[in-house]
């Protein structure tokens, strides 16, 4: 079919092996900014636009003409090993870049020299968050394309460690402490999972996830693995009751690496886990009702903490704890009827997240910088405010409740839509409670900024526009935006969507 | 009883002991040796599944499978450990401070 | 075949005691000793099930390396009952059963479905022997790391490169210049052997080409001449060894990385090799390898980012 | 069964009972000295009767020549370690 083939009519970059690319660049990138401490900054920004572009190139070429496949070192699977990007790969890889890039504006300028007055556990951070973040943006890069179990597994290792490099960045003690019961609970939800690909070699000789999605039959090896590697997943991925890790973790890290670690890493893992669920095992009715049932209980659970805790950092990360359980509740649906609308909704939902978090986790970083402190019973008493910040919090906090127009409103809605197909009220239940205890904790923080009756002396605020506040602005207007524009991302979702008969490309 | 489910067996053996220390102990040095004994027991088991009698030659994907594991596993011990020894730092200086 | 099964029956006796007693035992240096000799066992059994590559790494780096870092790590906290099992929280007894229930249950489960898998089972190995022709070595493991599953060892070598920039964020180097001077017997014998280890990690380089050795059992005892160096004093890093040591860190991920884009740049997919010249491809990339590894782990084993000036001292 | 297995495995269980020896001196022997005596000086004796039995049994001189490349080193290694371990605990006064 040499009509269709792309590299004959379009320009250069079409031929490239942009999936090759958008894992090795970050990786020299990282190498680099390691060498060379002192240009680690435009390294890591510069990598990152790179990576960017890439992506969207990648993605273009995708709506244009299809899912693709590379085969790597020649070798076809399942011998070698292929990367895979369909619609939901592309989709992710543009937006850690997309918000990978925000996030490090941000960093950038709270991470920037201070010359002499500058302390070691300050240099520190600036000189290693850099080679820390484009190793984690490679280890989600290599995940979203990864076709094979056992490279799924290297891929989370790249990431656990990195992600762990950037909740210790502080140096404090809380966040040392959290970063090592993260690090091993990390390292026992990958051991899990490679525990899992043992079963699944023994069994069927494959680790590619094109011949194990072949097999129709779910003996009892294949159901043992795949409980196993879901088990390990849900791990890194914080689903209740095995969060436990997680609020201490993301609430003593520094602002831009909870951001990080918040709207990116626990989505690798659960990208990770709807990718086996949807492509490779046959349904599972009764798992998955029981991840629906675990999900539930994240919403109940992570709200009601959410509700008591006075840490406003905390609450932002028991709220990740809630709203992974929300996404969680599609384990339940994909099956149903209404299957391929609720897996777009948690896609969407994952997006928006992803995007609204970073916003809120960058704005409490900025409302601490100014305030000194992030108690929630002390918000307001504070004469002063910082202003964007506060804007910045509150439009994230549109998307994750999920008020229309916003990207968590279309997200939750695809959701509620298949579940409303699917007859299953129960969920629709659950979701609906979710969005009412998310409105119930997200109100604390943000009726504290609007009152103003226990201020003692004048109120103060900045006058002039921080260009700090830009980025998490920036943030919580794409996750609002993202809800506007979804035209695009949701034709790209549909790009070799696992729920249509897939189409062979060469 | 084949070799291979006989030294399988052995390797979930070494799953299972592993497990049970990890979930009772609260010592941090302990707990890195029981994940180290935990992914022991899972290389055990890949071996295992790779040894196809004593006169064929055995499958080597899961030799290479393992062979990764050990690097990756000696990788995250040693992240593990510098953090144990940086915790132990702040511990003691503060102690020194009170 | 009767003796046999006694001695595999032996062997994995042996090695569960092993790892009971280990993780039993009262004292956290009795629980390293104990581990690292489990891993010397563990290593025997992968010998006698024909993986003689692994059971040298295993042997090298899963006994030997990491021993001496649980080790260093336990002086570091010695005062402080590391590991010891008395500064451990006593379980209560129904927590301890129900563990232990759990974790029967879990066995049983795993062996049992284990036992229902048909036998002999699919694998890849046919296919690995009909392609080992083309791939440029003779030992298949080695084509499984380095040819067929190329992208696996390179994501494996950027695990280690991310280990490094965790430890040396975290380190303090301060805090290794209190460790023993080992005296002048060690000295002699580290100058007798580190030459011959030297020469060893060279053949098991070469060696890996045909036969069990490669990269990762070359890097090990390579890995572990560092380690000697830096225990006998004969090697103190300073702050002028920064730059040096995270050049050779990058060079396993550079080198590997960048024969991927010159395999894209020639045309070829990502990592593919020119099939007449993949031995040289290969042997290249396994000496950057070999190099990077060695230094990662001692690097690891140093475990800070070297600081200080050079001193004049010896201990000889 | 020719004599030279005979005498090879006459060998071989002598290194053995070394072997037992020294695991027996240092489970019985009171303190770290005599036990590293027990089991440096006794150990190293029965990994030689067992390398030369291997030797005599196997009959190829590429062999016997890492058999005793593999013995230099133990030996080596053993005095050394035996020595470090006897000097931490002369210093450290766990001696007795």
């Amino acid at each position: 079919m040499i009509w269709s083939d792309p590299s004959t009519m379009t320009p250069e970059i079409m031929t490239w092996d942009l999936p090759s690319l958008v894992v090795i660049l970050p990786l020299l990138a990282a190498v680099a900014a390691f060498l060379l401490p002192s240009a680690a900054v435009g390294i890591g920004l510069g990598a990152t636009a790179l990576v960017g572009a890439a992506s969207s190139a990648l993605a273009a070429r995708l709506l244009a003409s299809g899912p693709e496949i590379s085969h790597l070192g020649g070798w076809t699977v399942p011998l070698g090993i292929a990367l895979r990007v369909d619609g939901f790969a592309a989709l992710m890889l543009v937006t850690t870049a997309g918000i990978g890039m925000l996030v490090g504006l941000a960093a950038s300028r709270s991470f920037a020299a201070k010359g002499a007055t500058e302390a070691p556990a300050e240099e520190r951070q600036r000189l290693f968050f850099w080679p820390l973040w484009l190793l984690l943006l490679a280890g989600l890069n290599a995940l979203y394309l990864s076709s094979d179990v056992f490279n799924i597994y290297i891929s989370l290792e790249i990431l656990g460690l990195s992600a762990v490099g950037l909740a210790v960045l502080s140096g404090k003690a809380a966040a040392l402490r959290a970063g090592l019961t993260y690090l091993f609970a990390g390292l026992l939800g990958s051991l899990l999972f490679l525990l899992g690909v043992d079963y699944l070699y023994a069994a069927t000789g494959r680790v590619d996830l094109a011949s194990l999605g072949a097999i129709d039959e779910m003996t009892p090896a294949l159901s043992m693995a795949l409980v196993l590697m879901l088990a390990g997943l849900a791990i890194k991925t914080a689903l209740f009751p095995l969060h436990f890790w997680l609020p201490a973790a993301h609430s003593n890290a520094t602002a831009p690496a909870s951001a990080l670690l918040s709207a990116l890493v626990v989505k690798g893992s659960l990208y990770v886990a709807l990718r086996l669920w949807v492509d490779v095992f046959a349904p599972t009715a009764g798992l998955g009702t029981l991840i629906g049932l675990l999900g539930a209980g994240a919403i109940v659970w992570g709200s009601i903490q959410a509700m008591r805790v006075d840490r406003l950092k905390l609450l932002v990360a028991y709220s990740t704890v809630a709203q992974i359980g929300l996404i969680c509740l599609v384990f339940a649906l994909t099956d149903e009827i209404g299957g391929e609308t609720a897996w777009q909704g948690a896609v969407y939902l994952i997006l928006a997240h992803a995007a609204a978090k970073s916003a809120m986790f960058l704005a409490v970083g900025r409302i601490a910088e100014h305030l000194g402190h992030d108690s929630l019973e002390r918000l307001h008493r504070e004469p002063l405010r910082p202003g964007m910040a506060q804007v910045a919090f509150a439009l994230a906090a549109v998307s994750l409740i999920g008020l229309p127009p916003s990207a968590g409103f279309l997200g939750k809605w695809l959701l509620l839509e298949g579940a409303m197909r699917a007859d299953a009220w129960l969920w629709v239940g659950v979701m609906v409670l979710g969005t009412m205890l998310s409105v119930a904790y997200l109100m604390r923080p943000i009726s504290g900024f609007l009152r103003f009756d226990r201020v003692e002396g004048p109120v103060i605020m900045p006058s002039r526009l921080d260009a700090a506040d830009l980025w998490p602005l920036g943030l919580a207007v794409v996750a609002i935006a993202m809800g506007l524009l979804a035209a695009t991302p949701l034709s790209l979702l549909a790009v070799g969507s696992p729920f249509v008969v897939p189409e062979v490309v060469p | 009883m084949s070799t291979a489910l006989l030294y399988s067996f052995g390797g979930i053996l070494l799953i299972g002991v592993a497990l049970h220390r990890l979930v009772l102990t609260t010592d941090l040095l302990r707990r890195v040796v029981a994940l180290n004994v935990f992914a022991a027991g899972i290389a055990s088991l890949l071996i295992a599944a790779a040894y196809r009698g004593p006169e064929a030659a055995a499958d080597p994907v899961p030799h290479a499978f393992v062979l990764t594991g050990i690097v990756v596993l000696v990788s995250t011990t040693a992240a593990a450990l510098a953090l144990i020894r940086r915790l132990d730092d702040l511990e003691r200086s503060v102690d020194h401070d009170t | 075949m009767l003796l046999w099964l006694v001695f595999d029956l032996v062997l994995i006796g042996a090695i569960v005691w092993l790892a009971w007693a280990a993780l039993a035992a009262r004292d956290g240096f009795e629980m390293i000793v104990l581990f690292m000799v489990l891993g010397l066992f563990v290593a025997l059994a992968w010998v006698r099930l024909q993986a003689p590559d692994v059971a040298l790494a295993e042997a090298a780096v899963g006994s030997g390396i990491t021993g001496a870092l649980l080790l260093k790590t336990w002086r570091h906290r010695r005062g402080r009952a590391a590991g010891d099992a008395a500064a451990d929280a006593r379980p209560s007894r129904a927590l301890g059963f129900g563990v232990m229930g759990l974790v029967t249950v879990l066995t049983g489960m795993l062996a049992a479905v284990l036992v229902l898998i048909p036998r002999p089972a699919p694998s890849l190995a046919e296919t690995v022997f009909a392609n080992l022709a083309v791939s440029g070595v003779d030992n298949p493991v080695t084509a499984v790391l380095l040819n067929f599953r190329a992208y696996d060892t390179l994501l494996e070598v950027v695990v280690l490169f991310a280990v490094v920039v965790v430890v040396w964020l975290l380190g303090d180097a301060e805090a290794d210049r209190r460790a023993p001077r080992l005296g002048s017997i060690f000295f002699g014998f580290a100058r007798l052997v580190l030459p011959v280890m030297v020469l060893i990690a060279g053949y098991l380089l070469w060696l890996g080409g045909f036969a069990p050795g490669g990269a990762f059992q070359a890097g090990a005892v390579l890995g572990a001449v560092g380690i000697v160096l830096l225990l006998g004093r004969l090697y103190t890093p300073t702050a002028a060894d920064r730059l040096p040591a995270r050049l050779v860190f990058g060079l396993g991920t550079v080198g590997f990385a960048g024969a991927g884009l010159a395999t894209l740049a020639l045309g070829n997919a990502f990592l593919g090799y020119p099939p007449e010249a993949a031995k040289t491809w290969i042997l290249v990339i396994e000496a950057m390898l070999t190099v990077s590894i060695a230094a990662t782990l001692a690097g690891l084993f140093f475990g800070a980012a070297p600081s200080g000036r050079p001193t004049r001292e010896s201990d000889r | 069964m020719t004599p030279l297995e005979i005498l090879a495995i006459g060998i071989l269980f002598a290194g053995l009972g070394f072997f037992v020896a020294g695991t027996v001196g240092m489970l019985r022997f009171p303190d770290v000295f005599s036990r590293l005596h027990a089991l440096t000086k006794a150990d190293n004796l029965g990994l030689a009767l067992i390398a030369l039995g291997t030797a005599l049994l196997t009959a190829d001189t590429s062999v016997t020549l890492k058999l005793m490349l593999i013995w230099f080193f133990v030996v080596l290694a053993s005095a050394t370690s035996g020595h470090l371990i006897a000097r931490h605990a002369l210093r450290s006064g766990q001696g007795s």
